[in-house]
């Protein structure tokens, strides 16, 4: 066994060239991580200069934005009679999300653990993509169905006490878009549970209904937590489905067969409305935004608030 | 009238050669059928929703003749296309009510100058719930106190101690629309007055006909295309005419003949001057003309009578610039149609 | 779900649990329900000899796949009672396998099966229980049969919760009798006097030997019989390893205890029988003593011997 | 000593739970509790099911809408205000993939990146691990931002870029032009219909006059002579010549010819500031996804390379990327199902229209998307358009479903290894 | 990165490595670059004896922390050229963390930071070179002191691609010499009888022995002086142990060797000196021999004779 050529010389690539191209892509990787943080401060920047135009006008005060109970910029083309109160739309905004949350937490949740504790491998390969179609389809579709199947149901059930359009009806479509991601999300967090955990509650003689709701559900909780909270936020940005299904008039109130505007729904309208680009009630839409923003960006917090301290016990 | 062949044919010739930019007209019987146009170019159209489908339709008919033509139709409503076109970025605007006087003013600042040319008519339609077995007819002034702030008629007793003491859902839509315009220009005309804020607006038409077919207490109003296609959903209100009292309905022949008044309402396009020169949109717009009586109708909206065609036609040729609708010291012009569009109105 | 039809087989095990507990005081261990068990004085550290114990699990002929991969052939191994069992083999032998199906924990890994005999003796000439009886009721014969795994896992529950979980599925107990009984299991695993002041702190502050013999506390808490070891102390320090071995010796009076362990010296200390696995199959068993100095086979000379493995 | 420990222990009384044993209790409630399980089961299957139901609802509702639409012609038409039956989707088809091609570009490299830069290029002071974490938190926001968000973005970002590039002006400027534009007159010939092109040469005058013969250019870039006709005097009647004979005095407006790869800036309603805005919106996810996809790599891959003396770069591109390509390509290929059926901020960059006949002609060129399509279509009066509308939402959830099996294989392929 | 200023430390490396190859014939090993080194023709079946050999890796007063916790406690130990060194002691004391410092795979390790001294001995009269250098060239260095892993690794490539893997990092070779190559360092790693007409299969098809034996030939490809094993047979069946153990003793002619194991056996078979850790601490170190038949330090005998761990 003589000692090949290439050990004999023994000649060594330098390593200059692989440190240099080393420096160029952590250059080039950290100008991609840095483009994300790009991105938010693009957001913030815009959403502060545009609002800007809404919140210097003369007619509306912070104080009355946030406590007014009316809003009609989209009704009143003067200004003087147009009411910037965001508690409407943060009632249709948080009614819509609500139902959307009934329906997609438990569901998402027992179909979670249905499919990590007891579906068989055949069941999880067509009940995972069908639920991953149901998260593909377009929010738009999504919306008429909520017009078109959702909304009459309920009317026929109700007996004609659901409005046309109505924070339930989009409630329970946004319910069905959030459920795949809840049920995604918490799976993975489930799966993630070691199994020495459910053998240890197997061999104390549990059922599998016990194993999966004593033990793995509480050792999953952090990421049931932040799946729960990362749909909650899903449900607050999404657009097409209220636009479409909960109606166009800002109402304050708990009533979920009633309008339901919410604050998607209201800067989709505004953008597509004929309001004229510059008008303080343009600029509304921006005011909105930036409460939108707040809101994902508080619940992204308490999520991660939430992941680093449960989580970290349980490793 | 003439019918539509006729009509085509005898335009053709007769504009062809006086316009400006159209050499070849007077040849056009004999050739030119045969050979597609080598013609190219952009050109763009924003504004009204409501005149979108009938300027889509002219556009799908050019770009067979004219297929490397690029025709972009966008209908981000009235206002937002006139703003577009004083900013300059659109060769044609439509409207779905006259230029008001201070987006005149803006044109003139920015050195934009325009014809005004209508195109077709359009019923705005009230409508209830076909199960509204009170509301017949209406007149103005009940209008008034369901559509205008502070009349403050909540109920349907509000208005006529006869009907029903049922709230009144309200579906309209939104106010950046040339139609909202247009309704409060004539329901809330006085000083001060304007509509009132609580009603369900949606840009969304359809969303209207869904929102007064799905409520026996609702009202709204709309275009006629879209009543025409929920007939079976919707109930039309038949409006009384100040002038004459009597009660009409808004069928084609009331909308073309004024009697549906004051809700017959004439829908324009805004063609830039500077735009002009370009063959591509001198010969879409003459196109325009040609076509859009034919195609209105097909699109829903009722045509209108030749003159004011040929009146349109005669004001692009002699590129007579200006609107009809607004008079010199800067006021708005209302009424009909017909008696505004007259040379004598035009100001710069 | 195998629990149809498990009547009959239910009562079976519940009835010989009855029938110990009634003939029996308080200072009585309550796990035991044959007639002829062992006497209840031995002292604890007695060595038990190594003669003819009675068996109490019977394995014949037992086969064990997953999928279509057979890791356990034609085995067979009789479990003393009241002793500690000890399996050993290297790795992938088959020594957890078998382990897991003697509570039935392999009817939770998809594609397990197995054929063959595996059956408790009962007592008072009852019929044997067979654990592979598709229909048995496997909740029974889990709090019957504990198990305590490699790494300890505690559910991340305070360390009252965690012992207290079995007897909560299990029993109806008022809150002092609750206390009573995790005080003893505590105080059996040897870790109450290092818990005692932190009842309700997380389990997981725990070290990793505390947490293992906490796993034992809360497997003797619902009152099994037998105890089923997977190398108990192949994650712990030395320390721990030596708690854990005295532990074992001290519970062999009550219960019985198999105990699967790479560590040979471990298996001569703590066990009393030996049973040597290779590549799914039984080499040789026999009293530990006899397995470490005088093997019948070459292979287990060999491993004992640290020649491989 | 802890031998002692365990004979106290031992000594300490069998307490009484465990001494009498309620055995009646536990036989009944070992039964009751299997029963729980049993039901649960049930409960869990029913409610799977259910998820399965809303599935077969909405498509069947669909379906039942859109059968009678699904012809060939509604995929090679495009949409029609004059013949609604022979509407078709074909350029909204092939603008979803033009604005889901960029998107793909543009969010996947930069995606891909900040994953690896993140997952592999874990900092070890103290400074620079702050900043790691603050761009990790940074993406899980970006991942909650709404859409119609990112469309205010786009629109303020990509279509306007602050104005600082300067309006797009119909008869004046077209911002900056970077590449791929060629200007010319166009005049009308003496043939009707027909056109003669002349190059610009000073692109400040926009318009040209026509007094004497001068040199244009054919469709195919090859140079003509044209010919003056003054008014008065016979017209040519050969279609040849009068093709190539302008009137005297003709008036010239300037056209643009654009390449397809022509470039301007600002991108304007422009299908390339729709894909960066989708862009944009599926980022985070892409993010995410390949991070999960590069964590799932095993670490003992990755010491082996630098084991070998691989730098963490070599050891990303030659290990850890092909080891974790199916998981970002199945990542990569969910994000785009959610890119193509994303409408606001598509609404919010490029408006409601549909009026097109083709699919994006250039870089800057607008496009209808298949969602707007639905959108647009869905909210029209017409019967016929809705039934289209459904319809164009089966041949979307066909692409989405295409898409969703490719992810799958992928994702199956991967588990084989 | 810790890349900057690395050109004398790498020129230093590389030059060892040229000058030692232009002054040797082809049967001479490539790998030893030192002016002193041992007899090329020492026969593979002669048992070094123990006596005093030469330090290759001197570390001295170490300490190394994961965040912060102390794994390693000022730790000294001479690491002798052209012996096999094992380490051994209880999981969790440290060895794995030491074996990565070697080589800086701890670079790798978000938190890991170290202290002390840890050097390289080099020929002809140069400086040592200082491992923990954070400015040193970590690159050449892993080239220099090859490492294997306690369960075999093989990239997800063919058979000739994991062996071609650092080969071409380092070098530029003709197809022809990197066929050459591949072939030597399968047949080095005594495998290549096994793999040679299924090169280009996939390298995870193979069994955990074999797989084990490739990771050796891919570390070896690149021609290091150094070997360093981390338990490189626990995950392995007993004939793929004593084929590994074959190897190393093969190996140890022509390469430096450090090897972590839990098997005292193995350890005392194939090592010429043992050092034993507890807790972060060596205990004790020296002559294999020694440390097994009468270790001074009573934990170490403990260790050694199974007591725990
Ligand atoms: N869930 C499973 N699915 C498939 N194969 C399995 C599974 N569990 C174990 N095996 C295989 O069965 C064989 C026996 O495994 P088992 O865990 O019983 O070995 P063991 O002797 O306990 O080994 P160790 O000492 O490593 O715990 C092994 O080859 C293993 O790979
Ligand atoms: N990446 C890490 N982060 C934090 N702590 C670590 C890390 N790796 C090891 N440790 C800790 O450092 C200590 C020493 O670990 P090390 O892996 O060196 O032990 P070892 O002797 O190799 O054990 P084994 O025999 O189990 O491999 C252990 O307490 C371990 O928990
Ligand atoms: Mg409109
Ligand atoms: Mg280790
Ligand atoms: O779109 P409008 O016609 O209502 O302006």
């Amino acid at each position: 066994m003589s000692v090949p050529k290439a050990l004999q010389k023994r000649e060594f690539r330098s390593t200059d060239l692989s440190v240099l191209v080393e420096r160029v892509i952590v250059f080039m990787l950290a100008a991609c991580a840095l483009t994300t943080v790009l991105i938010t401060v693009g957001i913030i920047y815009m959403l502060v200069s545009e609002s800007a135009g809404f919140f210097s006008s003369e007619e509306v005060t912070v104080k009355g934005f946030l406590t007014d109970t009316e809003w009609t910029a989209l009704q009143s083309s003067e200004l003087e009679n147009a009411k910037f109160g965001i508690l409407p739309l943060l009632s249709g905004t948080l009614r819509v999300t609500f139902i959307a949350m009934i329906i997609a937490l438990p569901l998402g949740l027992i179909t979670a653990i249905y499919l990590s504790e007891f579906a068989s491998k055949r069941i999880r390969s067509w009940l995972k993509p069908t639920l991953e179609i149901i998260a593909g389809v377009p929010t738009v579709v999504l919306g008429y169905f909520a017009i078109l199947v959702i909304s009459p149901s309920l009317q026929l059930i109700s007996g004609g006490a659901f409005a046309t359009f109505n924070a339930t009806s989009a409630g329970i479509a946004v319910g069905i878009l959030c459920l795949p991601m809840v049920c995604s999300l918490s799976e993975d967090a489930m799966r993630a549970v070691p199994r020495s955990l459910r053998e240890g509650a197997y061999g104390l003689g549990c059922t599998s209904f016990e194993t999966a709701v004593k033990v793995v559900v509480p050792a999953a909780l952090s990421g049931i937590i932040s799946a729960f909270l990362l749909a909650f936020s899903r449900a607050i940005g999404e657009t097409m489905v209220v636009a479409l299904a909960a109606g166009t008039l800002p109402t304050l109130t708990a009533d979920p067969t009633r309008q339901a505007q919410t604050m998607t729904g209201f800067i989709v309208e505004m953008i597509k409305s004929e309001s004229e680009y510059g008008t303080v009630q343009y600029y509304s839409l921006y005011a909105v935004a930036i409460t939108l923003f707040l809101i994902t960006f508080l619940m992204t917090l308490v999520g991660q608030i939430i992941r680093r301290r449960y989580q970290e016990s349980y490793q | 009238g003439c019918g539509p062949k006729t009509t085509t044919a005898t335009t053709d010739s007769t504009t062809a050669e006086a316009t400006s930019s159209d050499p070849a007209g007077s040849d056009s019987a004999g050739s030119g059928t045969a050979e597609v146009s080598n013609m190219s170019g952009t050109i763009k159209i924003n504004g009204s929703s409501t005149v979108a489908p009938i300027s889509d339709a002219v556009r799908e008919k050019f770009i067979k003749q004219y297929p490397n033509v690029t025709v972009n139709v966008d209908g981000a409503g009235t206002g937002n296309g006139f703003k577009d076109f004083q900013k300059k970025a659109t060769d044609i605007s439509d409207a779905s009510r006259p230029i008001k006087p201070g987006e005149l003013d803006a044109c003139r600042e920015n050195g934009v100058q325009f014809i005004e040319i209508p195109v077709a008519y359009d019923g705005l339609t009230i409508v209830v719930h076909p199960d509204n077995d009170w509301v017949k007819t209406m007149t103005i002034e009940q209008l008034k106190k369901i559509f205008v702030a502070g009349s403050e008629a909540k109920k349907w007793s509000d208005v006529d101690a006869a009907w029903p003491a049922e709230e009144i859902n309200i579906f309209a839509p939104g106010t950046g629309s040339g139609t909202y315009d247009y309704f409060r220009e004539v329901v809330a005309d006085g000083e001060g007055e304007s509509l009132r804020n609580d009603m369900n607006l949606n840009e969304d038409d359809n969303i209207l006909v869904q929102g007064v077919a799905g409520n026996k207490y609702s009202i709204g109003f709309f275009g006629v295309a879209y009543y025409e296609e929920s007939k079976d959903k919707l109930k039309a209100v038949e409006i009384v005419n100040p002038e004459d009292g009597t009660a009409y309905l808004p069928t084609t022949e009331n909308i073309a003949s004024n009697k549906y008044a004051p809700f017959s309402r004439p829908l324009f396009i805004y063609v830039s001057t500077a735009s002009l020169p370009r063959a591509e949109v001198a010969t879409f717009v003459d196109f325009y003309l040609e076509n859009v009586s034919e195609l209105c109708e097909k699109v829903g909206y009722v045509r209108l009578p030749e003159e004011i065609i040929a009146k349109g036609r005669e004001n692009l040729d002699n590129e007579a610039i200006g609107t009809h609708f607004v008079d010199a010291e800067g006021n708005k012009r209302s009424g009909p149609l017909a008696a505004n569009f007259k040379a004598e109105n035009l100001t710069k | 779900m195998m629990t149809n039809d498990s009547k009959q087989s239910d009562d079976t095990i519940l009835d010989s649990g009855r029938s110990a507990s009634t003939s029996e005081g308080s200072s009585v261990s309550p796990v035991l329900s044959d007639a002829g068990k062992q006497p209840k004085d031995q002292t604890a550290d007695s060595r038990p000899g190594s003669g003819a114990a009675q068996t109490l699990i019977e394995i014949r002929d037992f086969n064990s796949w997953y999928g279509d991969f057979q890791a356990i052939h034609s085995l067979s191994l009789e479990i003393p009672r009241h002793q500690v069992t000890a399996f050993i083999g290297p790795s992938g032998c088959g020594k957890s396998t078998l382990l897991k199906w003697i509570n039935r924990m392999n009817d939770i890994v998809p594609g397990a099966t197995a054929k063959g005999h595996m059956q408790i003796r009962q007592d008072e000439g009852r019929a044997d229980l067979n654990i592979l009886d598709p229909s048995l009721d496997v909740v029974s014969l889990r709090r019957r049969i504990g198990i305590v795994f490699q790494k300890p896992n505690p559910f991340p529950k305070s360390i009252y919760d965690n012992v207290a979980f079995g007897p909560r599925l299990h029993m109806r107990l008022t809150k002092s009798e609750m206390d009573e009984l995790v005080q003893w299991s505590l105080q059996k695993a040897a870790v109450w006097e290092e818990v005692k002041d932190r009842l309700h702190a997380p389990a997981l502050g725990l070290s990793g030997g505390q947490q293992q013999r906490l796993c034992i506390a809360r497997a003797i808490a619902v009152g099994p019989e037998v105890l089923l070891m997977d190398e108990p102390c192949s994650a712990l320090d030395p320390a721990s390893t030596l708690a854990i071995e005295d532990l074992i010796f001290e519970l062999r009076s009550q219960y019985t205890i198999v105990i699967v362990t790479h560590n040979m010296q471990q298996a001569s200390r703590c066990s009393d029988k030996t049973a040597f696995f290779f590549e799914g199959r039984l080499i040789e068993s026999g009293d530990t003593e006899k397995i470490f100095t005088k093997p019948e086979n070459k292979q287990t000379d060999d491993y004992v011997r640290g020649k491989f493995g | 000593m802890s031998k002692v420990k365990a004979r106290a222990a031992a000594k300490a009384s069998t307490p009484k739970a465990l001494a009498e044993p309620d055995l009646e209790y536990q036989a009944r409630n070992s039964k009751r509790r299997e029963a729980t399980s049993r039901w649960f089961y049930v409960l869990c299957v029913g409610i799977a099911l259910l998820s399965v139901l809303i599935l077969v609802v909405l498509l069947v509702s669909i379906g039942y809408q859109g059968q009678s639409r699904l012809r060939p012609s509604l995929l090679t038409n495009a949409h029609s205000e004059l013949e609604i039956e022979q509407s078709g989707m074909w350029p909204a088809i092939l603008g979803s993939l033009a604005v889901c091609g960029v998107c793909a570009l543009a969010a996947m490299p930069l995606g891909i990146g900040t994953a690896i830069f993140l997952e592999e290029f874990k900092p070890t002071n103290k400074i620079a691990r702050m900043i790691h974490g603050f761009v990790q938190l940074n993406i899980s926001n970006l991942a909650g931002v709404p859409s119609i968000v990112y469309g205010l973005l786009g629109l303020t970002v990509f279509v306007y870029m602050f104005n600082v590039f300067g309006q797009i002006k119909v008869n004046e400027s077209n911002g900056w032009e970077i590449v791929g534009a060629e200007h010319y007159y166009q005049v009308l010939s003496l043939e009707r219909g027909q056109v003669v092109m002349i190059p610009q040469a000073d692109p400040e005058q926009r318009q040209l006059t026509v007094t004497e013969p001068t040199v244009g250019v054919d469709a195919d870039g090859n140079e003509v002579s044209i010919a003056i006709w003054e008014p008065g005097t016979p017209k040519p009647t050969d279609p040849e010549v009068r093709k190539r004979t302008v009137r005297k005095g003709a008036i010239g407006g300037t056209i643009t010819e654009r390449a397809w790869y022509y470039f301007r800036l600002p991108f304007d309603k422009s299908f390339l500031a729709a894909g960066l805005t989708l862009a944009l919106v599926i980022l985070p996810i892409i993010i995410i996804s390949s991070q999960e996809a590069l964590r799932s790599v095993s670490p003992s891959l990755r010491e082996a390379s630098s084991g070998l003396g691989a730098t963490t770069w070599q050891t990303v591109r030659n290990v850890c990327l092909p080891a974790a390509l199916p998981g970002v390509m199945t990542g990569a290929i969910l994000a785009m199902g959610r890119a193509i059926g994303e409408a606001a901020p598509i609404l919010v960059v490029l408006g409601a229209a549909v009026a097109k006949g083709t699919g994006p002609q250039n870089m800057m060129d607008t496009a209808v998307t298949m969602p707007v399509l639905i959108f647009n279509w869905s909210g029209r009066q017409q019967d016929e358009f809705r039934e289209l509308a459904a319809a164009a939402i089966i041949v979307l959830l066909i692409i989405l479903l295409i898409l969703n099996s490719a992810a799958i294989y992928i994702r199956h392929k991967m588990q084989q290894h």
